[in-house]
């Protein structure tokens, strides 16, 4: 029941906001998230490690049932939906025009990602896969200060150029009854000869949504042109819907096919992690550089999933999560500067730290925490990873290694172009306010969190993975 | 009846057709689609079906083409000449796409054996055995047909009646 | 995995907690308040170290002792589950480590709090220091190679913080990136090596890892030597950049940019003895690898020749001590090559005290002279701070190795250590004894032309009683702490003594007597070339002096290999990216639209049109289905 | 000849093509009205004659009265077709004061 509560209450709540008044909307929303929050972390420790589930019949011809669990793969992800479309909504000014919409839109997408991450039978998956494009798309096109058509538009074509070939596949699954006799991931069973061609789609349709090099086309638009609390949701939240897809269904339902693309996939990771450091460290936009160090952190998650091993998987589950709370935390950063009137172009930065301290001081420590400093959640995560793949890919995950290094590289250049060196062209912002200082906080303590304690979370994906790898 | 005198309805039916698609003037084709109409009912008779027959003659020469009429009087459209090279080539391209519709299905009639085909009885088919048929096992179309008749009723009578409407 | 609590968890709690409320509080709480919180936390962090050597005297706790405070993470490889605990290990060494570190950082804890008095920025320095002092408490006191890294990353954190902690100066802030940068590229060598040790061994905490049981299935196995030496080359990774041997020494000349108590205590005293500290404890591992051995000493003998080299050309004050402690690293990098692990240790608590004493000194000079740091435009500072100037005479006493002053004692232990190794012994002994003359000659070329000659600087700013008394703590100590040697090898007690941890300065000796008398020479060559000051003679912008002022060339090679990423950077983003997000999309959506549009003209809105079209589909559906059906007749 | 279906098929196709011929050649939206019932016509005495001359398995193919009832429920569709249509051409006539379909382009994409 819980579980269906944690889907349930934002959905709900998110129609009913649509038709709320301008003001009021946004502290409903940010009450329902904190209760979401609320909701699933109570639901986290009762599950802990073990996960709960819960199910009930809902086209049992076509094996598809409506099946929500919390487990291993997707515990720290369902934990931490709620808290960041909790800091996105906080974070959106007050002066947004049609501002329920906006929030509504927000909570919206934080239910469906919520049911994509809880769902347990792969019909329920896919629904929810595309489910969440509409508020994205909605928020995408309503509410991008430039080329807002243009963005959405190229979003849905290459979502859509991912997940029809899906569709196709989930109805082979759906009508001819090769993958066992339900949907239930869980009971999926498919002759291992006949799972390469349906993994494919799968496959495409997940590295698209993570995105990964050369599927990526959509991300810089994106990230560049929507608002910057929906850019921190979908960094966050709703890339994670690819990798924790590839997690989920690549082992579970097409181990084998998994098993077979898993070479090629390290080395469309590694090529993903050297290109996107090295366009991060060619770009000139504040948004831009988060967008493709993006690129490259995902593509870390891809390679230590393609490692099949525990401990390769176990860090990419992490770093799901690490990756996700400080790339929101960053563009949380680009939020308050975005509601400050601040440029986009690094070149008319510098100094910023004169007039913003506070903000300087946390906007420091998220990029650590992206870069992978020791001590915060990214370094415990990678470091898994790439134990993960040292066993398999040796020269692959030397490679990798050194892209931390252009991780560092690229990352300190963007603070530093902004944050430090003489003033630069822009109108002189305010310091952070307190309500402000706290949502940046948020994730910073998340990620230390995670950095000192990092046994505690992943626990419950080990246990996952025990019968898997 | 007689082969002879089948041969004669088929050919009136099919002249007059001919003459439908081939008047100048529309009252013309509209007096020939009468005429083919009457042959049409004929030959049902010929095939033994009495009700149909009468039916046809009653309701579609007689009412149907009432309402033919009647929008051809009123519209009094201008004449068409006919050209075989007219605008576009549809002419030609009509003549060409109906030819090669009937070789195609010439060769369907041809190569697909009708010998298997042989007539049922000789006898008419009463009207009481069809009309327990209609309202047997085929009310539901039948009932279906009144309630499309009262449509187009409907639609005929706003689609008429809209600009009065819009005037006043 | 059992967890349990030990008293030196509070000297890593401590710093942190004081960097956390003055972070948090020290603007309310004003300048005084937050200096005396921050030092306290150290000083007491310094006070629960001396309290614990104590216990361990009196035979109250072990040793030798590996403690649990939590469970980190645990590996898992097939079957081997490699649990991590974060937790301490406290040992001689780490003890001894831990009383330099808290002891000097306390010090200059102290001394910044008069030094830095002026800067607006006050409470986000200590709160800074502090975080640095937490940081390299967790990494000497980590009982494993993953949280070592958590700390080691951390003092690289610090370190970056505080070489740009001036934020509007560029030069800071691409001088604290160089850091940084260099710093994880350490990072990932030890990464590399915790990969490799996890797969292979399983083992990553220090207790089991380099306990004798191990070291010797790992020395009887012989398959061991294939990655043994992955192990071995990421530790040396980190070690060397951390401690700025070459090549990855370029970052320690630049980070003068900071403040100068953070060159006294991270550039000098402690973060950079890291590497030093890594290699004699993993000392166990190094020695299954001799080859391995003999490299370390000769790339420290090489570090320790080439910044005597550039330091002899410097005129900046603190570059010169930079180049120095570059070269003392050497040095000590040597005696940990040559398995002289004790006086490795030895030499780096009496450079921590010396060191830090040289820029400290060095601090107020540049304060007194207001901010000048060129020594060429110094001079004659002894008639305005004499005391200063006695001072850094002391502490370059210790570091050009005067005898009686503690860096000759352990100066010599490492020179006797290089005579008496077995492998190119002799060598490592010339070169050692010529870069201490270099050394003595440098430092007094500095010391003379700071503080002789005529007096250059109008209306010197004098420093006062904090700065200057935490100065004589230190120039007490580079003097005295000479005398400890035999405490330090007993200290390192029965269990570890007979590897290489019992300290023989020969002082004695025929060499020893020679290399010292060269020294003095070298001093008297430096007094007699700039103690009256003369102009720089040296200082001529001469080609080959200019390339050695600027480090041999190195930073033009990095500059050009980062200038070449940057190259590739703009190359993919400007090039391929416009490609494949730009171009390539767009085309795409191009071609559909073109195709659009010449679909549209068959829409022609005539329905005559449509209809042929219509009946000439039909039309040859139906000849198709009759040519598949081969005019068989279905019904029959 | 009476006796046999093909006389009453051809006949049908050939009305059916005459029809088809009609609807695409003529531009007067009446006479291709006349077309479509031509077509219509065609269709109707095929179905006519299909229900004299039943194919041998019959029984599997429905019961004698499928024909003529086809052809009952397609007159009655004619009927109304003729009415609306006739009505939407009076309609189209009155806003454009003519009828030729050629000039009725509207749909051109």
């Amino acid at each position: 029941m819980l579980l269906n509560l944690v889907l349930a209450v934002p959905i709900f709540s998110g129609l009913a906001a649509y038709l709320m008044r301008q003001s009021g909307a946004k502290s409903f929303a940010a009450l329902i998230a904190s209760v979401q929050t609320l909701l699933a972390i109570y639901l986290g420790f009762t599950g802990y490690p073990q996960g709960v589930s819960y199910s009930v019949e809902w086209l049992p011809q076509f094996g598809l049932y409506w099946s929500l669990g919390l487990d291993g793969a997707n515990f720290l992800l369902v934990l931490l939906t709620p808290v960041i479309t909790w800091l996105a909504i906080l974070a959106t000014p007050d002066d947004t025009p049609k501002l329920a919409s906006y929030v509504a839109s927000l909570l919206l997408l934080d239910g469906f990602l919520s049911g994509l991450f809880l769902s347990q039978n792969l019909g329920l998956f896919y629904i929810f896969f595309e489910a969440m494009l509409l508020p994205a798309l909605v928020l995408i096109a309503g509410w991008s200060k430039v080329d807002a058509g243009k963005t959405a538009l190229k979003f849905l074509i290459y979502t859509m150029v991912g997940s029809l070939p899906m569709l196709l596949a989930v109805l082979v699954l759906f009508f001819t009854g090769v993958g066992g006799e339900s949907l239930e991931f869980s009971q999926m069973t498919l002759d291992p000869d006949k799972q390469i061609f349906l993994f494919y789609p799968f496959l495409l349709a997940f590295l698209v949504k993570m995105p990964i090099f050369p599927l990526h086309g959509w991300l810089p638009t994106l990230y560049k042109n929507a608002p910057p609390t929906v850019t921190a949701v979908i960094a966050a939240l709703m890339s994670k819907a690819g990798t924790y897809g590839l997690f989920k269904v690549g082992l579970v339902v097409f181990p084998d096919a998994f098993s077979e693309v898993s070479s090629s996939l390290a080395v469309l990771a590694v090529a993903s992690i050297i290109y996107g450091a090295l366009t991060a460290l060619g770009s000139d936009s504040v948004r831009e550089v988060l967008a493709y160090s993006s690129l490259s952190h995902i593509a870390m998650i891809a390679f230590g999933m393609a490692s099949l091993t525990i401990n390769g998987n176990a860090g990419a589950s992490l770093q799901m999560a690490a990756h996700a709370v400080a790339t929101g935390g960053l563009f949380l950063v680009v939020a308050v500067m975005d509601r400050r009137h601040l440029p986009d172009q690094l070149r008319r930065f510098g100094g910023l730290s004169k007039h913003c301290p506070r903000l300087a001081v946390l906007a420091l420590f998220l990029t650590l925490a992206s870069l992978g400093q020791p001590g915060l959640g990214s370094f415990p995560a990678e470091l898994f990873i790439l134990t993960g793949t040292w066993g398999r890919f040796s020269v692959l995950t030397v490679v990798a290694a050194s892209a931390i290094v252009l991780a560092a590289a690229y990352l300190l250049r963007w603070y530093q172009k902004l944050f430090t060196g003489p003033e630069g062209t822009y109108r002189k912002p305010d310091d952070l306010d307190s309500l402000e200082s706290f949502l940046l906080s948020v994730p910073i303590a998340l990620s230390l969190v995670m950095g000192f304690f990092p046994s505690w979370f992943m626990v419950p994906v080990r246990l996952w993975l025990e019968g898997k790898l | 009846m007689p082969d002879i005198l089948l041969a004669f309805v088929g050919g009136v039916t099919l002249l007059a057709a001919l003459g439908v698609i081939l008047s100048k003037e529309a009252v013309h084709s509209a007096l020939f689609l009468t005429v083919h109409l009457l042959g049409i009912g004929a030959l049902f008779l010929a095939l033994n079906h009495q009700f149909l027959a009468v039916a046809q003659m009653l309701v579609y020469a007689g009412a149907v083409m009432v309402v033919f009429m009647f929008a051809v009087t009123t519209l009094s459209p201008e004449e068409e000449p006919l050209k075989l090279t007219g605008s576009d080539g549809f002419p030609l391209l009509g003549m060409v796409a109906g030819l090669g519709a009937f070789g195609a299905i010439y060769w369907g009639l041809s190569t697909s054996g009708l010998s298997g085909h042989k007539a049922v009885s000789d006898g008419l088919v009463a009207p009481s055995s069809f009309a327990s048929d209609l309202f047997g096992p085929f009310l539901l179309p039948f009932e279906g047909t009144a309630f499309l008749l009262l449509t187009a009723l409907i639609g005929a009578v706003l689609l008429g009646g809209r600009r009065q409407i819009g005037d006043g | 995995m059992n967890t349990s609590f030990d008293i030196m968890a509070l000297t890593l709690a401590l710093p942190l907690l004081g960097a956390f409320s003055v972070g948090a509080f020290g603007k309310s709480w004003g300048k005084r308040v937050s200096a005396f919180v921050a030092s306290s936390a150290v000083a007491l962090s310094f006070l629960v170290t001396l309290f614990s050597i104590f216990r361990v005297h009196l035979n109250q706790v072990a040793s030798t002792r590996s403690v649990d405070l939590w469970h980190w993470a645990s590996f898992k490889v097939f079957d081997q589950v490699t649990d991590v605990s974060f937790g301490l290990y406290i040992d001689a060494l780490s003890l001894t480590l831990m009383s330099v570190v808290t002891g000097v950082g306390f010090l200059i804890h102290w001394f910044s709090a008069e030094y830095m008095e002026h800067d607006p920025e006050y409470t986000r320095f200590f709160c800074l220091l502090n975080i640095f002092i937490a940081a390299m408490t967790l990494l000497v006191l980590a009982n494993n190679l993953a949280v070592l890294i958590v700390g080691w990353g951390g003092v690289g954190f610090a370190s970056f913080s505080l070489i740009g902690f001036w934020r509007e100066k560029p030069s800071a802030a691409e001088a604290s990136k160089k850091a940084f940068v260099m710093n994880v590229v350490g990072d990932v060598g030890l990464m590399l090596s915790v990969f490799v040790l996890v797969i292979k061994v399983g083992v990553l905490d220090y207790k089991t890892l380099l306990s004798d049981s191990q070291i010797q299935v790992l020395q009887s196995d012989p398959s061991t030597f294939v990655w043994l030496g992955l192990v071995l080359g990421g530790l040396l990774v980190g070690a060397y950049a951390k401690s700025a041997q070459l090549p990855l020494h370029t970052w320690l000349p630049d980070a003068m940019e900071g403040p100068t108590p953070v060159s006294a205590l991270i550039h000098a005293a402690t973060m950079v003895t890291a590497g030093v500290y890594l290699l004699v404890r993993m000392h166990p591992l190094f020695e299954l690898m001799p080859g391995m051995m003999n490299f370390i000493a000769i790339m420290g003998a090489v570090t320790a020749l080439f910044a005597a080299c550039c330091a002899m050309v410097q005129n900046d004050l603190k570059r010169v001590l930079a180049y120095s402690t570059m070269s003392q690293l050497g040095y000590m990098f040597l005696a940990v090559g040559v398995g002289a692990y004790g006086a490795a240790v030895f030499h780096l608590i009496t450079h921590a005290f010396f060191k830090a004493l040289l820029f400290l000194t060095a601090g107020i000079v540049i304060h007194t002279a207001h901010g000048e740091q060129d020594m060429r435009r110094l001079g004659g500072l002894s008639k305005d701070i004499p005391y200063t100037c006695f001072m850094f005479g002391v502490g370059g006493a210790a570091l050009a190795g005067i005898p009686l002053t503690s860096g000759y004692f352990s100066k010599e232990a490492i020179l006797h250590a290089a005579h008496e190794s077995p492998t190119s012994g002799g060598l490592l002994f010339l070169v050692g004894a010529g870069v201490a003359i270099m050394t003595a000659f440098y430092t007094f070329r500095a010391f003379f032309m700071t503080f002789f000659g005529p007096q250059r600087i109008e209306h010197p700013h004098l420093p006062g009683g904090p700065t200057v008394l935490s100065c004589t703590v230190l120039t007490v100590l580079a003097v005295v702490a000479g005398f400890f040697d035999q405490r330090l090898s007993n200290c390192f007690g029965p269990e570890t003594a007979g590897s290489g941890f019992e300290i023989h300065p020969e002082v004695l000796s025929a060499s020893a007597m020679g290399v010292t008398a060269m020294v003095l020479v070298a001093v008297f060559a430096a007094y007699a070339l700039y103690g009256r000051g003369q102009h720089d003679k040296l200082g001529q912008n001469s080609t080959l002096l200019n390339f050695c002022r600027n480090g041999l060339g190195f930073d033009q090679a990095y500059g050009m290999l980062s200038g070449g990423f940057v190259l590739l950077a703009r190359l993919a983003r400007n090039g391929l990216e416009k490609l494949l997000s730009g171009s390539f999309p767009e085309l795409l959506g191009g071609s559909f639209v073109t195709m659009g549009t010449l679909l549209k003209e068959t829409q022609t809105g005539q329905t005559r049109h449509y209809m042929v079209c219509m009946v000439v589909s039909v039309v040859v559906l139906l000849v198709y289905c009759l040519l598949l059906s081969g005019g068989s007749n279905y019904a029959a | 000849m009476a006796n046999s279906p093909e006389f009453f098929l051809v006949l049908s196709a050939l009305i059916f093509c005459l029809g088809l011929i009609g609807l695409i050649i003529r531009r007067n939206p009446l006479v291709m009205f006349m077309s479509i019932e031509l077509m219509l016509n065609a269709a109707n005495l095929a179905f006519m004659t299909f229900s004299r001359f039943p194919p041998a398995n019959r029984v599997s193919l429905g019961s004698p009265s499928d024909g003529p009832a086809f052809t009952f429920v397609v007159m009655t569709i004619a009927a109304a077709e003729a009415v609306v249509g006739l009505a939407i051409i009076i309609t189209i006539f009155r806003n454009r004061h003519s009828v030729d379909v050629d000039a009725l382009t509207s749909l051109k994409g």
